[in-house]
């Protein structure tokens, strides 16, 4: 059963991603919420907007994020508040905070993903060269018979 | 509606038909220039599709004399027919590009008319005087769509500047660009902001702000006349 | 990958070119670092600049413009010294409209590398872009970083800076890409239509005064003003100082003195050879503390004669006292508003098609009938009988004649 | 999707409310409560548990690499170290903005200072625009008093000339009412004026000639006389013409009377 709970004084408050937007347009909001336990998708339960994080790349291939500097560190300093992998992950990238282990593993990920992609892309280039060689042999082939 | 004579020797032909004929690529079609504008004999065009043409053609037939012959200088809203029950939402052409409805609003039953940044003149008949904001729905008697493309397009008219309008004024603060400048920046000033009764302080003429005449309609009687007539039908 | 190197290496170019302000394009021979802003600042140039702007009231600074909501217009009637009074808190207000836009070198588009992470390779398909909306940072101190996709962060070049800065923090007519009005088709059609000061007003609210883009679109803009010496589109504006402080550094007055020489100001032209002596101290022109205007003037063409066939307006004023053709368009203006006053119908032209009936008189034989009594019957009786079978314009039964498409 | 979470909660909220009000609801209904279904309004959609897929849904997550797990581990507790003294260098840095001044109850206090700086100032202004106002209204009501005792004074003036002339007025009246007929000199008057009879029986020319027309005496006192002719033969015109000639002749000899005399 839920608890009664007064959202401002329980437990630790977790800054983490809201998603606001529509269905094929998310956008996020990241802001503070009471307590992991009482998830954070209720809009009222809010305690405090401290930036925003649009997950869609502009024309100029850029994600943008803002952020509260202030604001975020008297939640983190003084309020010690909990702060979601995402949102750790967005600050370490702005450089507030170390870079997460999670986004050396991501870009890892991607990199061996590029490489697969490349050596496939070779191959399937070179593949395509012995087909054409291939046919002129069968024409030599032809012509000396 | 062209009724003089000299309309006459003209070729005058279906608008639609010429789209038909432009489908067959043998017969060179002219501009319209030369050809004369399309004059529609349609009354009832409901079903039938609204041609299509360039901005350039859009540009030479307002300059024509069937264009002035048409609206006679007016703007083009003024010739609205007001007997139809016309609500605001109505839209005159389906997604197809057939009409909906007899009764079409002054761009859309005119073939050549489309709402375009490239020609402001057709824009600014549907601002008001003075301002560059477009005049209300009802008023314009246009339909939803090209109430929309009015907005788009005067939109995109201010962006590429073919519409000028007035930008704020930004009041600078020198001290804020220039460490060495030191005197205060002074009142800042606002476009438009400048009112008769700060400068020409007449004890004749009062300008009492608390009375002053904003927002009321004291010249307008016919706003409450119609109130009132509207009561009395 | 790695977009961003030219902009390194550029970041060096520009170290060269700070010494030599963006301000000053020709090389010429005092090209010695001028420091743009403090000259710019400096009083007698500040005085120089608002003497040399004039005030042009009613077709300049309170010109008919549109303004976004519908005002009623008041109306008072003033004896002739309240009258002169109004006139004087007009220009006063005036003066304060015409606050010069603030002269800056434009900001280096050097950024500086915060850290650089080679293992954050491709961690994203695209950039991050981070602002910090913290509530006490005012635009031009707002801290706005970018990660590259290689994983190296960086403070963001002007242009970024200022769309972040228009994207979180929006105003009215300031969208977050730069209008098309800025780019060159559309640029040249509005300058073809005289809207200089249009351009200029919304460029200066959009960009920041240190904005490269905004430095290199007033110069060009400068540039074909002086190019096409259509001078009267922005005089008596905000950014007539700017525009002569930009000609002035650059000593390619000339043209400007023609204008003035022209229309007879030589006061104007004067100031503006001060405010070159001002900027330019090594110049070789020399100017006595009491000289004056004329005297300034003559020794000014007496030194450079190579400009003599640019100034000839200039010239021509001083030996013959001619006003040039360039006032007869602001005569015009007026005659022209002055004959609307004078009656424009007279016997001659009354039958033709400037006289009272316009391009109807072609259509109808046009008597002129003298007494109201009698005969003013047969004059309707000619215009019935000339085309009884087509009734005039005028009579048209319906109010609302059958559109052309219905 | 937010939607199903506020009708949750808002049941939660009245079920909560209503528990604490309507205690003795049936017990049935506090079951269903109990089980958390409530039914749904009239007309709505019913409200059904998490649906099987969702509920027996099971995430396999992949096994991590062993080295990366190595790697992870390291790099883990160096982020989280970093991350603990990171809060602490916050916390250290808003503690020294607060001492500094620079923190948010240190803005507070400063925003109450201005306001109370502001207040102080505007009521500064506001006495002294009371007293200038205090002034001008004095000097303005000093002139209204001279205007309005300049007033006075104009009046009493008007109102003095008035009284003389009408006086005056009154006194011709009474010299004139003097030879007045009055109900004791009646008698008095009724003879004298029978004495001599003021005759108006004229007429009168522009020129201030009177033409009398006199009844013949005789006829008065009741012996009628012979008719000498018809009483409209008689026409002012001849008359008029011979008196004219007379008085003509009169005054030209007074003229030259007066041109002697003088």
């Amino acid at each position: 059963m839920r608890k009664l709970v007064i959202p401002k004084y329980f437990g630790r408050p977790s800054i983490g991603l809201a998603l606001f937007g529509c269905t094929n347009r998310p956008f996020y909001h990241i802001c503070v919420f009471p307590d992991r336990a009482l998830g954070r998708r209720y809009e009222s339960n809010i305690l405090e907007q401290v930036g925003t994080f649009d997950p869609l790349p502009n024309s100029k291939n850029e994600k943008l994020v803002s952020l509260n500097f202030g604001r975020l560190k008297y939640w983190l300093g003084e309020r010690n508040a909990h702060v979601s992998v995402p949102v750790l992950e967005l600050l370490g990238l702005s450089g507030l905070f170390p870079i997460h282990p999670k986004t050396f593993v991501r870009a890892r990920d991607n990199r061996e993903v590029l490489k697969a992609k490349e050596a496939a892309a070779i191959e399937a280039a070179s593949k395509k060269e012995d087909e054409e060689v291939a046919p002129e042999e069968q024409q030599s082939v032809a012509a000396k018979v | 509606m062209l009724t003089n004579s000299n309309v006459a020797f003209r070729r005058l032909f279906h608008s639609s038909v010429r789209l038909s004929c432009e489908g067959k690529k043998n017969k060179e079609v002219k501009p319209p220039e030369e050809a004369g504008w399309a004059f529609n004999h349609v009354e009832k065009k409901m079903g039938m599709y609204k041609p299509k043409h360039t901005i350039t053609e859009q540009l030479a037939y307002m300059k024509s004399k069937a264009y002035d012959d048409a609206y006679k200088g007016l703007p083009i809203y003024r010739w609205v027919n007001r007997s139809y029950s016309r609500r605001h939402d109505f839209f005159c052409i389906d997604k197809h590009g057939r009409f909906n409805l007899n009764h079409a609003c002054p761009v859309c039953r005119d073939e050549y008319l489309f709402f375009d940044y490239r020609n402001p003149a057709l824009i600014e008949q549907f601002l008001a005087d003075g301002t560059d904001q477009p005049i209300d729905i009802l008023k314009s008697g246009l339909c939803r769509e090209q109430y929309a493309q009015l907005k788009a397009q005067l939109l995109r008219a201010k962006e590429h500047g073919t519409i000028p309008f007035a930008v704020d004024f930004r009041n600078f603060d020198y001290r804020q660009w220039y460490k060495q400048w030191t005197d205060e920046p002074g009142k800042p000033v606002e476009r438009a902001g400048v009112r008769l009764q700060d400068i020409h302080p007449d004890p004749l003429v009062s300008f009492p702000t608390f009375k002053n005449d904003k927002g009321n309609d004291w010249d307008e009687w016919w706003l409450r006349h119609d109130k009132f007539a509207r009561k009395a039908k | 990958m790695l977009k961003f190197k030219p902009l390194l290496k550029s970041s060096l170019g520009s170290e060269l070119r700070r010494g030599h302000s963006a301000w000053v394009k020709t090389n010429t021979s005092s090209s010695s670092s001028v420091d743009v802003e403090q000259l710019f600042i400096d009083d007698e140039v500040q005085k120089l600049l608002t003497n040399l702007t004039e005030i042009d009231l009613e077709n300049k600074v309170f010109r008919a413009r549109r303004t976004t909501i519908q005002q009623r217009s008041h109306f008072a009637l003033m004896t002739e010294e309240r009258l002169e009074k109004t006139m004087e808190r007009m220009r006063e207000e005036a003066r304060r409209f015409l606050q010069f836009v603030p002269v800056k070198e434009p900001r280096t588009q050097t950024v500086k590398v915060l850290s650089q992470d080679p293992d954050l390779e491709t961690f994203d398909t695209s950039k991050f872009v981070f602002t910090d909306i913290t509530f006490d940072a005012t635009d031009q101190d707002r801290t706005v970083v970018v990660r590259e996709p290689n994983g190296l962060l960086r403070t963001s070049t002007p242009e970024e800076h200022d769309r972040m800065n228009r994207t979180y923090y929006q105003k009215p007519n300031r969208p977050v890409f730069p209008p098309s009005l800025f780019q060159d088709p559309f640029l040249q059609d509005a300058l073809d239509r005289n809207e200089h000061e249009f351009v200029l007003d919304w460029a200066c609210w959009f960009y920041e005064p240190d904005d490269p883009a905004f430095i290199e679109l007033s110069h060009k803009i400068f540039d074909r003003i002086n190019a096409r010496r259509n001078f009267e589109t922005i005089t008596s504006t905000r950014h007539f100082g700017p525009f002569v402080f930009y000609l002035a550094l650059n000593e390619n007055i000339p043209p400007l003195l023609n204008h003035f020489g022209g229309t007879g100001r030589i006061k104007e032209c004067a100031n503006l050879i001060r405010l070159q002596k001002t900027l330019r101290p090594d110049w070789r022109v020399t100017i006595a503390k009491g000289d004056s205007d004329e005297k300034i003037v003559k020794d000014y063409l007496k030194q450079n004669n190579r400009f003599r066939d640019e100034l000839t307006d200039l010239v021509a004023f001083l030996e013959r006292g001619v006003i040039k053709s360039k006032l007869q368009s602001r005569e015009t203006r007026t005659v022209a508003t002055g004959a609307r006053k004078q009656a424009t119908v007279n016997a001659r032209n009354v039958r033709g098609a400037e006289g009272p009936l316009g391009n109807l008189s072609e259509e109808y034989a046009v008597k002129v009938v003298k007494s109201e009594g009698s005969e003013g019957g047969d004059f309707e009786q000619r215009k019935l009988d000339k085309t009884p079978q087509r009734r005039g314009r005028w009579q048209r039964s319906s109010s609302k004649p059958r559109n052309k498409n219905e | 999707m937010l939607s199903a979470y506020q009708r949750l909660n808002v049941a939660a909220a009245t079920s909560s409310a209503s528990l604490l009000t309507s205690a003795c609801t049936s017990s049935a209904q506090q079951q269903q409560r109990g089980l958390g279904r409530r039914m749904p309004k009239q007309g709505k959609p019913p409200i059904l548990p998490p649906a099987k897929k969702v509920l027996y849904h099971v995430v396999h997550v992949p096994w991590q690499k062993p080295e990366d797990v190595k790697e992870l581990l390291w790099r883990r507790h160096v982020y989280n170290n970093a991350v603990t003294s990171l809060r602490e260098v916050f916390r250290a840095e808003l503690q020294q903005n607060a001492a500094i001044g620079k923190g948010i109850e240190s803005m507070k206090e400063a925003e109450e200072k201005e306001l109370e700086e502001l207040i102080s100032e505007n009521e500064r202004r506001n006495k002294e625009k009371a007293a200038a106002r205090a002034a001008r209204e004095e000097a303005a009501s000093r002139e209204t008093k001279l205007t309005m005792l300049n007033e006075i004074e104009e009046t009493l003036l008007k109102q003095k000339e008035a009284k003389r002339k009408s006086e005056q007025e009154v006194q011709a009246a009474i010299e004139r009412s003097a030879h007045f007929v009055t109900k004791d000199n009646l008698e008095t008057k009724v003879l004298a004026a029978l004495e001599n009879p003021v005759v108006y029986d004229f007429a009168i020319d522009k020129m201030g000639n009177k033409f009398p027309n006199p009844m013949p005496v005789k006829y008065q006192e009741g012996t009628p006389t012979r008719q000498k002719g018809r009483l409209y033969d008689e026409t002012l015109g001849s008359k008029i013409t011979a008196t004219v000639i007379e008085n003509t002749a009169e005054k030209s000899e007074s003229s030259e009377t007066e041109r002697a005399n003088v």
